[in-house]
């Protein structure tokens, strides 16, 4: 039986926007904008279809596809989502749907702003959907270029110039990328003798379970592999690209950014870390989760301090990413479940966030805290969208980024209680950061001097409607993510139960 | 008598000369002389060879023949370049046109 | 021709040519130099002949002594206002020149003696044109075609270089 | 019958005034007679099934041993499954009943304080979405559902604090309200993680269970951490020292906001979640210690500081903190009775209490300073009654309410220990003194010529009025028809009144009233003079023991220091690393093209030594290798 393939079909939405873009003339700016808004629509609307009819009962990848590509090599054209991929995935076209709506007062070159953030999205997709590691890798670099470019020519210069900002972000991710390549290639090399190498994902999942991996080899092999996921993830110390690239990025590229970029790191650190070298996932495991505790606690601290919004974003999702280390550190089904689920949930959140300044930034000309104020009496929408995305921040019930964060704490204090509690002494400072930043923005006296300034209207108001919506339905109703994401993780079962028996030759650092 | 060796070393003898010349002269045309003199060895060599050691095929002489044309193209071009050189910068000494340094 | 004719023509050509080629890279004087260049061409021409490759012997007369010697002539000419006397001058490196290029010598001569040829008895053909010929337009018809084409470019690209283009 | 519909249908009442928030805040809140219409008829119905589940207890015998349950899964994964669901006892029906009371009473009030303001529509739904999150926090079935809807609760105290946020001051109490609570939160959320890791589930039923046997197998260490933690929860909600400071602060929200959350309802729910889990608590005496200790210092600190305050709202803030340290005193010397007795005659009149002072504030406009007004009892007849049963019933005097309830503390703490129950008695003599002092500076005395106060309208009498009357009859009905049967932990206890304790109470308070009248009322004895015989009590007392300095100290200097460090050594020490890294390449770069020196012969140069080199290696190293190796 052939079924319809979806996820090419979503993959290949944009790239096809793109090419019709490539198309038309540069001063159809409209026709430009609403092809770029259709093409994401249709993308998102695939993906939502895709994630109702994923059936949880019968986890596993679904949707799955197939075509050998260079057979030489072992690479084939392999996709399929399961409960990890799939929420990530969505989260990609929900926030890509969103940044081309926050992106529609763009005037400066939009025909190529569009086009590259069309091929960026496709970037991120790509790297969620393929099972093979060659093509998560390919899609992985096709993500770098256009974030370079949008920055520079995009961005915008504050503490450091957009010029610093775009090849920081760029350098590290490709950094980040050397190190996994050479982890990639070590997989590729040591899974399977030569003739049946292969760079399916499932198969070099397998590889340990036949013995192909040494414990010394996994361990050095994760090491490679958390370098560069872990810098992606902006991991302490690694992490100073973050704040920078994302004060220098045009809000469309520091929504995705934030919002899904970083989620691949997690996400590689799950599907390669973990499912691949087990064994190296479990002897580095107490080393991450004291990095992630210094990135929880250091980042909420750091953020306390700074003036302009967009770092306290950007050091606020460093602090988020803390927790996902966490989750994914404590190595149980419940705190991997929370890392995966709270990859989406600060996503959405984050991504709001970066609409909401970004729009601020539009109307004011200005991030700098302290000449901010008030502007609840102006804006009362985008007051009410930073209050949705500031709450949902600091893990308010009722939001998305309770649940999952409260998972993350579960499964993380039966493994390591005592790193758990300062992450969760880190509720407190985000709270204080947080709240802050809300109060000094948007409460306080009225200014007249951003009377001029609209509120959100129109298509504007698209991208806090779509992710306020998500922010309130998923937090209410946790089930939704929740399941899914369960459905990823129950095949891991059985591998995180051996794991915990796993007499480990080395004894696992620091315990 | 006389072997395939002492034509190989007569030829090797030009190529040196001719590659000493290339790297020490300063005037483009020089260079160029002595590029001519590096071909030639090649030349030698290539006529030496289909002497000694494949008389009746002749292939180093259809060889040599090509190399001749490219000599001529080159020496051609070559000095038109100089030429043009010259009239832009007013030089055709070699380490005056050093403007692709750093 | 007898033995040993050949063998002392072998090394009188040898000597003007090699003599003449060193004269071409010392001589001060660029003019001196090219004279010489075309006298080591006729040098080489005439270790041709020995090689019982006349038809490249002629060719080289007419293309290298004949053609290319004067084209240098005419370059030198034409970009030389000062003096002669010193208008080829080496440059700061020569003696690193000289050092590489004598060693590069010692290798490729240690090759050539160490290698043991495997060379032909066969005598040399009477008259190798035909062959030549048949060569150039059978085998070779693809390549010979192409430098036809490279003359015509060549001529083209030294036109237009010496000329120069209009700047618009 | 409707008690059955309104028991089974108990999750009607949180849902629908959260359903009145989404719509008044969505689509209503330009329409104010449509969002406040909205918002009663809610508060209404939510009030009418409270009833029908109050009367289901009675009629079905629902006992606290035998609760009504029901539950939903909520989130379910491999390993953590969460419910939400309805957890009905006396305790709950109580809770429903005085919540849903008093927020229509607000809501009534409000209809009248509000009026004119520009977000008015705004104001309803911030009070209905505190009502749906107190509702739901009222029936929880378990511990997540708890802190789900008291981090709500906390939302919508925050956002209604922060009503009038174009102050500065409104704005910035918000701000410490949600912080300093998320502080306690912090303990709660540590303690839940704790009984989840522990029992691998959260829902008070299966604990009530698990709980006793765990103290017989493994002791009471580690539950006494983790009920501690627990405590912290209530400490910040609850206002307890030392995590009161936001409570004061609070009183910036509109004067209806204090009255429901930060007097009546809100900062119970400290109390109630103590309540709640009192199968927790019972067996470990160590934490009932804590409790109780917190609860009688709290009492007696905050009254000490309210003796000298000066703004009319903040009066009152003490009054409740120091009210609230008396029911975590209850709680503590564990008598869950007397606790949500107290409980529920303080919601009737500190609700009481504070109505009539939005009453008196909203005729001075806005003038908060009790020396400031002065003689009102002419000119505002039913807020100077309303107000004077409030202070009777607040001080202890038969038959008001607060008599009744503050006897069973008093009676519960003297069997417990005697330093409890002095620090209780005084605290309830101070309580006399100074809501005696409020009572008359503000109604007696001369009138101030400036002020222009007229009686308050009738939607904010008719409140007055009912929660007047429950002030008066609040305490001595539930006391006759046997409150402590139904509202218990354990066996109920008769122990009637104890004359003389309360006889006790009941003469302290009257005297320290007369006290109380001899300095304000006729002004035979001089506050000042006294106030400048104790300059250094006076102080401490006025700047509420510097407390407030101290977390600002805290905050300013500690942690934003620590941000301000870790920041210069983000800045200098890690991006130093970074940039030194990229600066380091562009050294290295900038040597190496020197190399490029753009004389073609020299390149020749270096590209024949290296043809060189790999000829010999060619010609002579590597043979003579290949040659060792194979001989």
């Amino acid at each position: 039986m052939t079924v319809f393939p979806f996820l090419t079909a979503i993959l290949f939405t944009p790239i096809f926007g793109m090419l019709v873009l490539a198309c038309l003339p540069r001063e159809a700016e409209r026709m430009i904008k609403l092809i770029a808004a259709v093409t994401m629509s249709v993308a998102f609307g695939l993906t939502a279809y895709l994630y109702w009819a994923y059936d949880f009962a019968r986890s596993g990848l679904q949707f799955t596809e197939s075509i050998p590509w260079i057979p030489e090599l072992g690479v084939s054209y392999a996709l399929g989502v399961d409960g990890i991929s799939l929420p990530l995935l969505f989260l990609t076209m929900l926030i890509g749907l969103a940044a081309v709506f926050a992106s529609w007062k763009l005037d400066k070159r939009p025909k190529e702003f569009f086009m590259l953030l069309l091929i960026l999205l496709t970037g991120v997709a790509g790297t969620f959907v393929t099972r093979d590691l060659f093509i998560f890798l390919l899609f992985y670099e096709l993500v770098v270029i256009p974030i370079y470019i949008m920055v520079i020519i995009w961005g915008s210069t504050k503490r450091v110039s957009k010029e610093y900002a775009g090849m920081k972000l760029t350098i590290y991710l490709l950094l980040g990328s050397a190190f996994m390549l050479v982890g990639v290639l070590a997989l590729y090399l040591n899974a399977y003798p030569p003739g049946s190498r292969t760079f399916s994902m499932e198969a070099l999942a397998q590889a340990h379970q036949l013995g192909h991996f040494s414990e010394e080899f996994q361990i050095f092999a994760f090491l490679l592999l958390l370098l560069g996921f872990g810098s992606l993830l902006s991991m302490w110390p690694f992490h100073s690209w973050s704040p920078d690239g994302y004060a220098g990025a045009p809000t469309a590229v520091s929504m995705i950014h934030a919002g899904v970029l970083k989620k691949i790191g997690g996400y590689g650190l799950i599907r390669l870390g973990l499912l691949v070298l087990p064994l190296g996932a479990k002897f580095w495991a107490p080393v991450i989760v004291g990095l992630a505790v210094v990135n929880v606690l250091y980042a909420a601290l750091v953020a306390l301090v700074q003036k302009d919004l967009k770092y306290v974003i950007g050091y606020s999702s460093v602090s988020h990413m803390g927790y996902v280390l966490i989750g994914f550190a404590a190595l149980n089904s419940v705190s991997i479940n929370g890392a995966i689920a709270n990859m989406f949930a600060h996503g959405v959140m984050s991504a709001l966030f970066f609409a909401m300044i970004g729009h601020v930034y539009d109307k004011t000309h200005t991030r700098h805290i302290p000449d901010l104020g008030g502007l609840a009496h102006q804006m009362p929408r985008v007051a009410t969208g930073f209050m949705l995305a500031g709450m949902a921040s600091l893990g308010l019930p009722g939001l998305i980024g309770f649940i999952p964060e409260f998972t993350i704490f579960v499964g993380a204090f039966r493994a390591y209680p005592w790193q758990a509690i300062l992450a969760i002494l880190g509720i407190v400072f985000t709270a204080l950061y947080i709240l802050r930043i809300l109060a000094n923005v948007l409460f306080g006296p009225r200014r007249p001097e951003f009377d001029h300034c609209a509120d959100a209207r129109g298509l504007e108001l698209v991208p806090l409607v779509l992710l306020g919506s998500v922010l309130v339905v998923f937090g209410i109703f946790p089930q939704l993510l929740m399941g899914m994401v369960n459905s990823g993780v129950e095949p891991m079962l059985p591998l995180l139960a051996k794991l915990h028996q796993a007499p480990s030759m080395l004894g696992g650092l620091l315990k | 008598m006389i072997g395939l060796v002492h034509y190989l070393t007569v030829g090797t003898l030009l190529f040196v000369i001719g590659l000493y010349g290339l790297l020490t002269k300063r005037n483009i045309v020089a260079v160029l002389m002595c590029i001519e003199l590096m071909l030639n060895a090649v030349n030698i060599n290539l006529i030496a060879f289909s002497r000694f050691i494949t008389p009746e095929l002749a292939t180093g002489q259809v060889f040599s023949l090509f190399t001749i044309t490219v000599a001529a193209c080159e020496v051609t071009v070559g000095l038109a370049l100089v030429f043009r050189v010259y009239h832009d910068r007013d030089t055709v000494l070699a380490d005056r046109l050093n403007w692709l340094r750093w | 021709m007898s033995e040993s004719a050949s063998t002392l023509a072998f090394y009188l050509l040898a000597a003007i040519t090699v003599v003449s080629a060193v004269g071409v890279v010392k001589s001060h004087n660029l003019v001196h130099s090219a004279l010489l260049l075309a006298l080591c061409f006729i040098g080489v021409s005439g270790l041709y002949v020995l090689l019982q490759a006349e038809f490249i012997a002629a060719v080289q007369l007419l293309i290298y002594s004949g053609a290319v010697a004067v084209l240098l002539v005419l370059g030198v000419m034409l970009t030389q206002r000062s003096s002669m006397a010193d208008s080829n001058p080496a440059n700061d490196w020569s003696r690193w020149a000289l050092l590489i290029c004598g060693l590069l010598a010692v290798v490729i001569l240690s090759v050539v003696a160490a290698t043991p040829w495997h060379g032909s008895i066969a005598a040399a053909l009477e008259n190798s044109i035909p062959v030549v010929a048949r060569a150039l337009l059978t085998d070779y018809m693809v390549a010979f075609e192409t430098a036809a084409v490279l003359l015509l470019a060549a001529m083209v690209g030294a036109i237009v270089l010496a000329k120069g283009v209009e700047e618009e | 019958m409707f008690h059955e519909y309104a028991l089974q249908h108990a999750w009607l009442i949180p849902l629908l005034p959260a359903i009145a928030f989404v719509l008044i805040g969505l689509w209503l809140r330009r329409v104010p007679l449509l969002s406040a219409g909205l918002a009663l008829a809610v508060s209404i119905a939510a009030f009418l099934l409270a009833c029908g589940v109050g009367q289901a207890v009675i009629a079905q015998g629902i006992t606290v041993e035998q609760p009504f349950i029901q539950r939903v899964p909520w989130v379910a994964i491999s390993g953590l499954s969460l419910d939400m669901g309805v957890f009905i006892d006396p305790i709950t029906a109580m809770m429903l009943v005085v919540v849903t009371l008093v927020s229509l009473m607000v809501q009534i009030y409000s209809l009248g304080y509000m009026q004119g303001d520009p977000g008015f529509g705004r104001f309803y739904a911030y009070l209905s979405l505190f009502v749906a999150a107190m509702l739901g926090l009222v029936i929880s079935v378990n511990f997540i559902q708890l802190f789900v809807f008291w981090e709500l609760v906390g939302l919508s105290s925050y956002l209604l604090i922060g009503y009038y946020f174009y102050k500065i001051s409104a704005r910035e109490a918000a701000k410490k309200a949600f912080i300093t609570t998320r502080i306690g939160d912090f303990g709660l959320l540590l303690g839940i993680l704790f009984l989840q890791i522990l029992f691998g589930t959260l829902d008070f039923a299966q604990l009530g269970l698990a709980i006793p046997a765990y103290v017989q197998q493994s002791g009471t260490g580690l539950l006494t951490l983790v009920a501690l933690l627990i405590f912290l929860g209530p400490i910040g909600k609850s206002g307890q020292f030392p995590l009161h400071v936001w409570l004061p602060d609070a009183m910036e929200g509109p004067t209806p906001v204090s009255a429901l959350i930060h007097a009546a309802t809100m900062v119970v729910a400290g109390v109630y979640l103590v309540a709640r889990v009192f199968f927790l608590f019972d067996l470990l005496p160590v934490a009932l210690q804590t409790v109780a200790w917190t609860g009688a210092i709290t009492a007696f600190f905050a009254a000490s500081i309210a003796l000298t305050q000066r703004e009319i709202k903040r009066i009152l803030a003490y009054s409740t903190i120091s009210q609230l340290g008396y029911m975590m005193l209850a709680l503590g010397v564990g008598s869950v009775t007397a606790s949500m007795f107290h409980l529920m005659t303080h919601a009737f009149f500190k609700a009481l209490l504070f109505l009539a002072a939005g009453a008196v504030i909203h005729a001075l406009h806005d003038q908060n300073d009790i020396f400031a007004m002065g003689g009102l009892r002419h000119k505002m007849p039913v807020t100077f009654a309303a107000m004077t049963v409030g202070v009777l019933a607040i001080a202890g005097i038969p038959p008001f309410a607060g008599f009744f309830s503050k006897d069973e503390i008093l009676l519960a703490a003297a069997q417990a220990s005697w330093p409890l129950y002095l620090m209780a008695v005084v605290t309830s003599g101070l309580t006399a003194f100074y809501m005696a002092r409020l009572l008359f500076v503000v109604f007696f005395g001369p009138e101030k010529p400036d002020n222009h106060p007229h009686e308050a309208p009738l939607s904010m009498c008719i409140p007055l009025g009912v929660l007047g009357v429950l002030a008066i009859v609040g305490g001595f009905v539930p006391y006759t028809y046997h409150f402590g049967d139904w509202v218990r932990f354990g066996p109920a206890s008769h122990s009637g009144l104890d004359w003389a304790i309360a006889g006790t109470s009941t003469a302290l308070a009257l005297l320290s009233i007369g006290l109380a009248w001899l300095m304000y009322g006729s002004g035979r004895v001089s506050a000042e003079r006294l106030a400048w015989r104790f300059p250094g009590l006076y102080r401490l007392s006025y700047h509420k023991y510097y407390i407030d300095e101290l977390y600002q100290w805290l905050n300013q200097t500690v942690v934003g220091g620590i941000g301000r460090a870790l920041y210069w050594l983000d800045l200098y020490v890690i991006d130093g690393i970074v940039n030194g890294l990229g600066k380091l390449t562009l050294r290295l770069g900038d040597g190496l093209r020197k190399i490029q020196t753009g004389q073609v012969q020299q390149y020749g140069l270096v590209l024949f030594g290296a043809i060189l080199l790999v000829a010999a290696w060619l010609v002579w190293i590597e043979p003579a290798l290949m040659g060792g190796v194979l001989s």
